[in-house]
C-alpha cells in the first residue's frame, strides 16, 4: 500500500470496531440459539420460523429496490417456482431414496429461483422505473394464473403437499417436529443474511448502489447498466427461492399463494416499512409485519384498517422506513444531545398516544355497531373493556381525537424546534452521520 | 504517423426533420488539447453525444484512434478508453466521494462485476482512489455524500470520476460552468494537472479558458465546423470573426 | 360463424369501453402526475356504493351526478393532505400510500355497507332491450355505457385541447419537469386532476355498480387491469387508453368465443404424457387463457414498443 | 364473539400450553377478513348460533361449547398457522369450510401433527369443502365432512336430471379450479351413465373470479342452443353469469351448487329468473319439516341471513351426540364414536357417517328459487322469493364408492 492511501482513504477499521463486529453477528447467532428455550410454544415457533424466511425473502427483494433501484411487483414468482420445486425435491428424493437430507433442500430452491430469474431477467431489466415494475407485475400475473392452469405440476389451487420427515436423517433429525424447523431455517437466515451482507462490500454491489443513483454516468465508467441489473435480478431471484423453499419445507405444502400479488405486495411491505436505505432494514420490517399480520387479526375484526393507516403513517412521517427513523437519532447520540430532546418525546407521546386511543376507541365502537347490530354491547378490544352503546363512550372518543390533534400539534411542533437544536448542536461537535 | 485520437467523418445527426448536425469533420490528434466552442445551439453537446455512443449518428464514423466507434454504446466506448464529463453534474448523489470515485477505479482495474471479493481489500482500487481524491482536491470531503457537496467540489468530483478509470482520452464538458473567477482558475490548474499526457477535448464558454488551455480549437457553428487551428489561427480567422468572435464583438 | 363474429365484435367493444370507463381517471393521475395509484379502483368502489346509497334517497340519475362530485372531493382531499406531502419522498412511498389507502376505504365500505353484496338495481328507465340481433338482447343499459364511455373520452378530449387548464395538463402530460418550471400553480392543477381522475372513477362505478355485482371485494377483484390500458395505451396519451381499452376488450372476447387447444389442431398427445405437464399445456383452450391475454399484451408492449400503443414518452 | 381471544392469541407467544378445560373449544378457521369474509361471517355466526343452542341444553357431557374464531384470509398457509395458533391456544377440534385448497392444506396438517404429536391428536370437521377428494385419495382419519362432496352432489342431482325428459341439450360451464374441474367431470360421466340421450354442447372452464363480462360466454352458450346449464360457479362468478344471461335474453334452466350462496338469491332476483335457477343441497328453509322451521325462524330473529349450513346443524349436534356415546372429550375416542354413525338429521331422515371414508351421505334437496305461495314462508337476502322444493333425492340415491384406504391410529 502507498503512502498517500494510508494517509488519505478511509482507514481500516480498528481492532475494537472489529470485535464490536463480530461480536454483533455471534450475538446474533445467540439470540437465536437461545430464543427457542424462551419461547417454546408451537406458535411461537412457527412465528420465528417465519420472520425468518421473511428476513430472507425481504433482504432478497431489497437488493431490487433499497441497493439497485428496482421497484418489482412480481418478486413472489421466484419465491413460489423455488417453494414448488422444493417440494417436488423433497417428494422426489423421498420417493427414491437419494441421499439428499432436507437442510439442502433450500438450496434448489435457491437454484430454481435462480434459473427463473436467468430466464425472465433479461427482458424485464432492460429498462428500470416505471417499465421494470409494470413488466414484473405482466410476468407475475401470467406466471400466477398459469399456476392454475398447469395442474399437474402446480397442483391446481390446492396445491402440492410432501412430507418432510421422509428424507434420510441428519444428525438423527426427523425435521418433524418444529424446533427443528426453527433451527434449520435460523441457519439459513444466518447464511443469507451474511451472505447477502457480503454481496453488498463488493464491487459489484457499490455499482449496484450507482446503477440506483445514476445508471446514465454508470455507462461512462465503463459498465453496462443492464448487466448490473440482470446480475442484480438474479441474485435476488436466488435468495428469494431460498426463502421459499425454506416457507415450503415449513408449511409441508407450496400453491398458487406462494406465487401471487398478496405475496409480492407483502414483501413489498416488509421491506419499505423496515427502511429501503439500510442493510438492516428489510430485516426490521421483517420481523415487525411478520408479528403485525399475525397477531394484529386476532386483536380487532377490522385489523385491515389499522394495517392500511398504519402503512399511510408510516409512508408519510417516515420515509426512511423503521430504521430510518431510528437512524435519524445517531447523531443525536454520538453527539450527546439526545438528552435534550428526550423530554420533548415524553411530552408529545401523551397527547399522541391519546389521539389513537380515541381513533381506536372510535373505530371498535362504530365496528360494533355496524357489524354486530343487537349484540351484547360491552365489547373487549386490546384487552379492554367498554360499553359501545353509552354516550359517554362516544363523548370519550371524540374528546381523545380532537383533543388529543390539537395539544399533540402543538407538542409536535416544540418537539421539531427541540430537534433541529439538538441536531445543529451535534453537528457543530462534528457529527453528521 | 499514429492514427487521431478521435476522427469525426461526415457526420450528420437530425432528429425528425431538424438536421442538428451537418457534414461534421473533426480530428483531434492524440495528446493534444482540443477545445470545441461556438454559439449556444450549435451543437457541442450533441457532438459530444456522438462520439460518446449517448445518441447514435444518422449517417457518417466517428472513430477512436482509427476504430470505428459510432453504433457502439457509451460503456463499450469508455472501456476502449475514452471518458467524460457532464454539462449538468453527473455523480451519485447518495454515495460518498470517495464511493463514487472508487465506482469509476473498478471497471479499469479490472474488477468489473466481480461478486465474489470484498471491495474494502483492493489495494490497487485503493490506492488510484486515494490517489485521485488527493489530486482533486476533497481529502477532507471523503465521506461526505456526493449530493451534499457544494457546487465547486462537485465539479471537481465530476471531473475526478470522469478521469479516475485511466482513459487517455478525456472529454470535459463545460467544466468551469457557473464558477467564480478563483474557482475557475483552481479549475482549469486541475484539468492541466490531471490531463497531463492525455488527449483533452474540451468544450467551454469562458474563452480565457479555451485559449489559455487548448492546443488547438475548432469552432462549431449550426452543427459544423467551421474552421480548426490554434488558438492565434483561430483568432485571425475571417469566417470565426465573422461568425462568432464578431458577435460578441458587436 | 357470422353471428359469432358479430356478437363478440359487439360484446368486445362494449366491455372495452366499460374498461375505458374504469380506465379513464387512471390514464389521467397515471400520466400527469407519474403516481401508481392503487386506490383507482377503491375510488371506483366508492362511487358505486355512494352511487347505491344516494340513488335509494333520490334516484338514480342524482346519484350518476352527486357521487362522482363526493368521490372526487374525497380524492382532491386526499392529495391535498397525504399524497403532496408523501411526494418528496419518492414513487414507491406514493404507490404504498395509495396501497395503504386502498385498505383502509376497503374495511371502511365493510363497515359501513357489510360485507355481503347490495342490491343495486339498474334504474327502471333502462331496463329494456334495446335491439337484438341474431336472437341476442342488447339491453340499453350497456348501450347507456357505450355512450357514457364516448362522451367522457370526447370531453376530457375536448377539455384537454381547447381549455386553458386543459393545455395545462396536456403539456404536464408530455413534459412533466417542463411545467413545473413554469410557474403555473402546478399543485392546484395536481389537485385539480387527482380529484377529476377519482371523479371519473366514480362515475365508473355508479354506472358499472348495477351491472355488476356491488361488493366490497370488487375493487380488489378488478386487480391491475386499468393498469394493463394505460400502459399498452402509452403514458399521456388519452386516445392510446382509448385504442387499448378497445384492443383488450376485443381480444378477450374474441379468445373467450375460441375452442381451440393444441390437442384440437394436433390432435390428443399419446397416453404416456397423460398426466404430465405437458397434457395440461396441450389441453389448455385458447378460452381458457382468454383473461391472461391482456397481461401478455402488456408484457410484449413494454418489450418491443416501451412508450406504448399511442404514447409519446417511454414510461 | 372473536374478541375473545384478543389477548389469549398474545399468550401462546409467552410459552402457555393448554391449560385445564372446563370449556369444549372449537377452532372456527376460516376467512374474516378480505374477499372471502361475507362467507366466512354468516359460517362463524351459524356456529356460535348452534354452541348458544348446545350450551341451553347444557354443553357437551357438563362442558360449555366455545367458538374460537381464527382469521385465515382464505389463504392456505395462513390457515396452518392459524391452526398451529388453536392448537396452543387449547383446541382440539378445529371446523372449517371454505375453500378445497384450505382443506387440503388443513388435511394434511392435522394428519402429520396427530402423527408427530401423540396424546395430543386434534380433529378437523369440514363443514363445506367438497372436493371430493378429502374423503378418496386424501383421506384422512382424523378428517370427517359434514357436506356431501360434490361427486355425490352430481350424483343426486343427476338421479332427479335422468327422469326429466325435457333436458336434451347441456352446456357446463365452470370456474377453472379444482372444483370446477370436478363438477365438469362428473357431469360428464354420470350423464353419459344415465342419460346417453343427452348431448353436453359445452363445457367451459373460465378463470376464477376474474371475468367482468360474461357476455362472450353467454354468446357461446346461446349459439349452443343448450335447454339447460350445470354450473358450479359461486359469489361473483355465478351472480355476473346470471346477470349477463338475463342481459342476453337467455332461456334456458340453471342446475348450481351454490345460487343460495351470499348474493346468489340477489343476483337470481335482479335478472328476474322466476323458478328457472336450481340448487342441490341438503337442505333448504321451506320444506315443512316442523323442527327446521322453527330453528330457521330462531336464527333469522337473531341474524339478517337464513340458515345457509344445514350442514353445520348435523356436525353440531353430532359432535355431541358422539361425545356422549363415547363418554369423552377425546378427540380419538369422539373419532372412534363417529365412525359409522348414524344421526336424524335436520331436515329430517337418517344419515350416516360412513366408516370407510368419514363422508356424511344424507337425504339431498333439489329445489328452484322464485315467487312463493303460502306453503313457502321464508323469502330469501329480503328479495320476496324463496325456495321451492323440486324433488327430494333419498340417502341410498345419493351414495358413490370410495377409493379411500383409510390409515387409523393403533
Amino acid at each position: 500500500m502507498t503512502e498517500l492511501a494510508s494517509r488519505v482513504a478511509p482507514p481500516y477499521p480498528p481492532l475494537s470496531e472489529r470485535i464490536k463486529f463480530y461480536g454483533l453477528w455471534a450475538g446474533a447467532v445467540l439470540l437465536l440459539l437461545v430464543l427457542p428455550r424462551l419461547f417454546s410454544s408451537g406458535s411461537a415457533l412457527t412465528t420465528f420460523s417465519l420472520i425468518g424466511i421473511s428476513i430472507i425473502f425481504s433482504l432478497s427483494y431489497n437488493i431490487l429496490l433499497g441497493q439497485t433501484g428496482l421497484l418489482s411487483f412480481g418478486h413472489a414468482v421466484y419465491y413460489g417456482l423455488g417453494g414448488f420445486l422444493a417440494i417436488h425435491a423433497i417428494n422426489m428424493i423421498g420417493a427414491n431414496k437419494l441421499p439428499i437430507p432436507l437442510p439442502f433442500v433450500p438450496l434448489i430452491g435457491g437454484m430454481t429461483g435462480l434459473f427463473f430469474a436467468v430466464l425472465l431477467g433479461w427482458v424485464s431489466t432492460q429498462r428500470s422505473g416505471t417499465a421494470f415494475a409494470m413488466i414484473s407485475l405482466g410476468v407475475a400475473e401470467l406466471i400466477a394464473s398459469s399456476a392454475l392452469i398447469l395442474r399437474t405440476f402446480f397442483g391446481g389451487e390446492a396445491g402440492i403437499s410432501a412430507n418432510r420427515t421422509k428424507l434420510i436423517r441428519l444428525f438423527d433429525w426427523n425435521f418433524g417436529p418444529q424446533i427443528q424447523i426453527y433451527y434449520l431455517v435460523a441457519a439459513w437466515t444466518l447464511i443469507a443474511i451474511v451472505a447477502m451482507y457480503a454481496l453488498t462490500r463488493t464491487p459489484f454491489g457499490r455499482m449496484c448502489n450507482a446503477v440506483r443513483d445514476n445508471p446514465e454516468r454508470v455507462q461512462f465508467v465503463g459498465y453496462d447498466p443492464h448487466v448490473i441489473r440482470y446480475l442484480a435480478f438474479c441474485f435476488a431471484g436466488f435468495f428469494a427461492g431460498i426463502a421459499g423453499a425454506l416457507a415450503a419445507i415449513n408449511f409441508e405444502i407450496a400453491n398458487a399463494a406462494y406465487l401471487g400479488a398478496a405475496q409480492s405486495g407483502t414483501v413489498l411491505f416488509s421491506t419499505y416499512i423496515g427502511g429501503v436505505g439500510y442493510f438492516i432494514g428489510p430485516i426490521v420490517g421483517a420481523i415487525f409485519v411478520t408479528v403485525l399480520s399475525l397477531s394484529l387479526s386476532d386483536l380487532t375484526s377490522v385489523w385491515q384498517l389499522y394495517f392500511g393507516l398504519f402503512f399511510i403513517a408510516v409512508v408519510t412521517f417516515a420515509p426512511g422506513g423503521i430504521t430510518g427513523l431510528l437512524m435519524m437519532h445517531r447523531p443525536l447520540i454520538k453527539g450527546g444531545a439526545l438528552g435534550t430532546v428526550l423530554p420533548y418525546y415524553l411530552i408529545s407521546l401523551v397527547p399522541t398516544l391519546a389521539m389513537i386511543a380515541g381513533l381506536v376507541l372510535g373505530i371498535e365502537t362504530l365496528v360494533h355497531h355496524t357489524v354486530n347490530p343487537g349484540e351484547d354491547p360491552n365489547i373487549r378490544a386490546f384487552g379492554i373493556n367498554f360499553n359501545v352503546s353509552s354516550p359517554l363512550t362516544w363523548l370519550a372518543a371524540l374528546v381523545l381525537i380532537v383533543g388529543g390533534f390539537f395539544v399533540a400539534r402543538k407538542t409536535w411542533i416544540r418537539l421539531a424546534q427541540a430537534w433541529d437544536e439538538a441536531l445543529t448542536a451535534a453537528r457543530e461537535k462534528g457529527h453528521s452521520t | 504517423m499514429t492514427a487521431p485520437a478521435i476522427e469525426i467523418k461526415d457526420v450528420q445527426k437530425s432528429f425528425g426533420n431538424i438536421s442538428i448536425i451537418r457534414d461534421l469533420n473533426l480530428s483531434v490528434t492524440q495528446g493534444e488539447r482540443h477545445a470545441l466552442i461556438g454559439p449556444n445551439g450549435a451543437g457541442k453537446s450533441t457532438t459530444f453525444n456522438l462520439i460518446t455512443g449517448y445518441i447514435a449518428p444518422t449517417s457518417g464514423t466517428v472513430k477512436l484512434r482509427g476504430e470505428v466507434i459510432s453504433g457502439l454504446r457509451p460503456y463499450q466506448i469508455n472501456r476502449r478508453g475514452l471518458s467524460r464529463s457532464f454539462q449538468v453534474t453527473n455523480v451519485f448523489a447518495n454515495m460518498s466521494v470517495w464511493e463514487n470515485l472508487r465506482c469509476a477505479v473498478l471497471w479499469t482495474a479490472g474488477h468489473r462485476y466481480s461478486f465474489w471479493k470484498n471491495i474494502d481489500h483492493l489495494p490497487e482500487v485503493r490506492d488510484r482512489t486515494a490517489e485521485i481524491l488527493a489530486d482533486i482536491g476533497l481529502a477532507t470531503r471523503r465521506d461526505v455524500p456526493a449530493g451534499l457537496l457544494t457546487y465547486a467540489e462537485q465539479r471537481a468530483l465530476e471531473i475526478g470520476i470522469t478521469v479516475a478509470g485511466g482513459a487517455d482520452v478525456i472529454l470535459l464538458d463545460e467544466p468551469t460552468a457557473g464558477m467564480s473567477h478563483a474557482e475557475t482558475e483552481r479549475a482549469v490548474t486541475l484539468i492541466r494537472r490531471l490531463t497531463e499526457g492525455r488527449t483533452l477535448m474540451i468544450v467551454e464558454h469562458d474563452m480565457s479558458v479555451v485559449f489559455g488551455l487548448a492546443d488547438r480549437i475548432s469552432v462549431l457553428v449550426y452543427g459544423h465546423v467551421i474552421a480548426t487551428g490554434t488558438p492565434d489561427q483561430i483568432r485571425s480567422d475571417p469566417k470565426v470573426r465573422e461568425a462568432y468572435l464578431g458577435e460578441e464583438a458587436a | 360463424m357470422l353471428e359469432l363474429v358479430v356478437i363478440s365484435t359487439l360484446n368486445g367493444i362494449l366491455f372495452g369501453m366499460l374498461l375505458f370507463l374504469m380506465a379513464s381517471g387512471l390514464t389521467v393521475i397515471f400520466s400527469m402526475l407519474g403516481v401508481l395509484n392503487f386506490a383507482h379502483a377503491s375510488f371506483y368502489m366508492l362511487g358505486a356504493f355512494f352511487g347505491f346509497q344516494i340513488s335509494r334517497w333520490v334516484g338514480f340519475w342524482p346519484a350518476l351526478f352527486i357521487a362522482p362530485l363526493l368521490a372526487g372531493a374525497l380524492g382532491a382531499a386526499v392529495e391535498r393532505f397525504g399524497l403532496r406531502r408523501v411526494h418528496r419522498n419518492g414513487h414507491v412511498a406514493e404507490l404504498l400510500f395509495t396501497f395503504g389507502l386502498a385498505f383502509a376505504i376497503e374495511e371502511v365500505v365493510q363497515m359501513i355497507w357489510g360485507k355481503s353484496p347490495v342490491d343495486f338495481r339498474i334504474p327502471p328507465s333502462l331496463d329494456f332491450p334495446a335491439f337484438r340481433i341474431f336472437s341476442t338482447n342488447y339491453p340499453a343499459y350497456k348501450m347507456f355505457m357505450l355512450l357514457v364511455s364516448i362522451a367522457i373520452f370526447v370531453g376530457l378530449l375536448i377539455v384537454l385541447k381547447k381549455s386553458r387548464v386543459g393545455l395545462i395538463v396536456q403539456a404536464a402530460l408530455t413534459h412533466p419537469h417542463m411545467v413545473a418550471h413554469l410557474g403555473h400553480n402546478v399543485e392546484r392543477v395536481f389537485m385539480l386532476v387527482f380529484g377529476v381522475g377519482t371523479a371519473l372513477a366514480a362515475v365508473a362505478g355508479v354506472i358499472a355498480g348495477p351491472a355488476l355485482v356491488t361488493q366490497s371485494n370488487m375493487a380488489a377483484l378488478l386487480g391491475p387491469i386499468l393498469f394493463v390500458v394505460v400502459v399498452v395505451g402509452g403514458l399521456g396519451s388519452l386516445p392510446g387508453a382509448f385504442v387499448a381499452s378497445l384492443l383488450i376488450g376485443l381480444v378477450q372476447t374474441f379468445a373467450v368465443s375460441m375452442n381451440g387447444s393444441l390437442a384440437g389442431a394436433f390432435g390428443p398427445l399419446s397416453p404416456d404424457y397423460a398426466q404430465s405437464w405437458l397434457s395440461d399445456i396441450w389441453g389448455v383452450t385458447v378460452a381458457q387463457i382468454a383473461p391472461i391475454m391482456p397481461y401478455v399484451l402488456l408484457v410484449l408492449i413494454l418489450i418491443f414498443r416501451p412508450m406504448g400503443l399511442l404514447g409519446t414518452r417511454e414510461t | 364473539m372473536r374478541r375473545w381471544m384478543m389477548v389469549a392469541a398474545l399468550l401462546p407467544m409467552l410459552g402457555g400450553t393448554a391449560f385445564a378445560q372446563d370449556t369444549v373449544k372449537i377452532g372456527y378457521i376460516d376467512p374474516l377478513s378480505g374477499g372471502g369474509a361475507s362467507v366466512g361471517e354468516v359460517g362463524l355466526k351459524t356456529f356460535q348460533f348452534l354452541a348458544e343452542e348446545l350450551n341451553a341444553k347444557g354443553g357437551i357431557l357438563g362442558k360449555k361449547v366455545e367458538i374460537v374464531p381464527f382469521d385465515n384470509k382464505t389463504n392456505p398457509q395462513e390457515s396452518l398457522i392459524q391452526a398451529q395458533k388453536a392448537i396452543d391456544a387449547g383446541v382440539r377440534y378445529i371446523t372449517q369450510g371454505n375453500g378445497s385448497s384450505v382443506a387440503g392444506a388443513l388435511t394434511d396438517f392435522i394428519t402429520k401433527y396427530n402423527d408427530r404429536n401423540p396424546g395430543k391428536e386434534v380433529l378437523y370437521f369440514n363443514y363445506a369443502a367438497v372436493d371430493p377428494v378429502l374423503t378418496n385419495a386424501k383421506c384422512s382419519f382424523w378428517h370427517f365432512r359434514w357436506d356431501a362432496n360434490s361427486d355425490i352432489k352430481m350424483e343426486a342431482l343427476t338421479n332427479y336430471m335422468k327422469s326429466v325428459p325435457s333436458i336434451k341439450k347441456i352446456y357446463l360451464i365452470n370456474q377453472d379450479y379444482s372444483f370446477g374441474e370436478s363438477v365438469r367431470s362428473a357431469a360428464k360421466t354420470m350423464l353419459k351413465a344415465k342419460r346417453p340421450d343427452i348431448q353436453v354442447v359445452g363445457d367451459e372452464l373460465h378463470p376464477l373470479l376474474k371475468i367482468t363480462d360474461f357476455a362472450p360466454y353467454i354468446a357461446k352458450i346461446k349459439a349452443s342452443d343448450a335447454d339447460t346449464v350445470i354450473t358450479g360457479n359461486w359469489g361473483q362468478d355465478f351472480a355476473l353469469l346470471l346477470k349477463a344471461a338475463a342481459d342476453a335474453g337467455l332461456k334456458v334452466n340453471w342446475y348450481t351448487y351454490y345460487a343460495g350462496g351470499t348474493g346468489g338469491p340477489t343476483a337470481i332476483k335482479q335478472a328476474n329468473l322466476n323458478h328457472q335457477v336450481f340448487q342441490i343441497a341438503e337442505g333448504i328453509p321451506n320444506l315443512g319439516h316442523p323442527p327446521a322451521d322453527a330453528f330457521e325462524k330462531a336464527l333469522r330473529a337473531k341474524y339478517d341471513f337464513s340458515l345457509f349450513y344445514p350442514r353445520a346443524v348435523n356436525e353440531m349436534r353430532m359432535f355431541a351426540a358422539a361425545a356422549d356415546k363415547a363418554k369423552s372429550l377425546d378427540p380419538v375416542k369422539v373419532a372412534a364414536a363417529l365412525e359409522g354413525m348414524e344421526f336424524e338429521v335436520y331436515s329430517g331422515g337418517k344419515g350416516m357417517m360412513r366408516k370407510d371414508d368419514h363422508q356424511f351421505f344424507q337425504p339431498m334437496y333439489i329445489a328452484s328459487f322464485g315467487e312463493r305461495t303460502e306453503k313457502e314462508p321464508f323469502d330469501e337476502e329480503k328479495t320476496g322469493w324463496g325456495w321451492r322444493l323440486a324433488a327430494k333425492i333419498d340417502t341410498d340415491q345419493t351414495v358413490l364408492p370410495t377409493t379411500c384406504k383409510m390409515e387409523r391410529p393403533n
